[in-house]
């Protein structure tokens, strides 16, 4: 189970903040969350989303274990 | 120091701990930014980090900066969660030997932290919510440095 | 608010006291001048002022600061007497609604406060006491806004 | 009487702060200072040496009343 946060915009798009996923792999999970919501699997593939796992930012393809901390960043709007 | 406050915070408390036991330091420079009401068109500023994320990322920019302008030292204090109007938002103190460097520091990070740090900015009006995004400026304030 | 301060005095109490109360201030930049140590090259500093005068010379420059930039505020206090390292010698504080303003005023009146202001300074060292006079880099840094 | 006051090292050449000096002019107490203490007065008209009366500065001569203040200012060397 890897542990799912989205932020900013994508939260409210998602209408959740943090949920426990099943998935293998950062792919298998961005299958599972277009399959539920499209729209929101379109945006977490949109320009500027950035992948975090376990908070070092990912890119492409990566495996994830039990536990794995997984989190959606949209562009960031600074403070 | 780089740290998130979830509660309001006196900058000034902040300046008082900084600046003390310094013998070797000539000069600190501080900005606070704070929450304006912009005459009632803004009422509350709600703010997410990435905590853990959020500290880490702006520790690297925190590094470049103590290198890049000769700091001896720096505090970062960020706060999170909803602001109302008057309420300060970001505290950077910077120190060094002489007064130019922790001005440029200072001037550096907070380019960086208004730009590009893993905050997400919603602002709460009279008329919804809406999330907001660096400008123009920002951005240019940004491009300074690179 | 524009003070000369014959004893220590804690900048973090005046930041809070100018921070306190803002609702269209978006931006504080502070500037913080400490006597250094020098690895104990300079035991104490005297700065000597023309009380009256030297408030009011420094009050000429906070105008030309005030319209420059735009400031909602300033405050300027300055120690005189015998200063021990590690102790405040100047504080800046302006506020502005934006931090550019705000950056550039305290960089400003800091490059006057340096360079121009009536002050007379004397450094009581190990070998003796010295007058001191602004240095090439004051004098250049206030040339900047020439 | 006016009141003279002199600061940073002219104050230490003339190995006092402030005197009550009866003059009637600038140009008049400059004499009386010269006649005095000639390094003193020298380094009165010295480069950079700036006058204020009364808390103006002022330039060439100027007449004193009772209870004038006048100080000598050399160069400043900021805080």
């Amino acid at each position: 189970m890897a542990r799912v946060l989205l932020f900013g915009p994508l939260r409210d798009l998602a209408g959740w903040r943090e949920r426990e996923i099943e998935a293998a792999s950062l792919a298998a999970l961005r299958g599972f969350l277009v399959d539920e919501d499209a729209d929101l699997g379109a945006a977490l593939a949109g320009p500027g989303v950035q992948v975090a796992v376990d908070q070092a930012v990912v890119r492409g393809d990566v495996g994830l274990s039990a536990g794995s901390e997984v989190a959606f960043l949209p562009p960031m709007s600074g403070g | 120091m780089i740290r998130l406050a979830e509660q309001p915070f006196d900058p000034g408390a902040l300046l008082s701990e900084f600046t003390r036991g310094r013998a070797e330091t000539g000069a600190v420079a501080t900005f606070t930014g704070i929450a304006r009401a912009e005459r009632g068109a803004t009422t509350v500023l709600e703010l997410e980090a990435y905590p853990g994320f959020t500290e880490a990322e702006i520790g690297k920019i925190a590094d470049q900066a103590r290198e890049r302008f000769g700091l001896h030292d720096l505090a970062i204090l960020h706060r999170v969660g909803k602001i109302g109007p008057g309420e300060p938002i970001v505290f950077v103190a910077t120190a060094a030997g002489h007064r130019r460097a922790a001005f440029e520091a200072c001037d550096f990070l907070m380019d960086y932290l208004k730009s590009k740090a893993p905050f997400w900015k919603k602002e709460h009006g009279p008329d919804g919510d809406r999330w907001i995004e660096p400008t123009a400026q920002d951005h240019a304030d940004r491009e300074r440095w690179s």
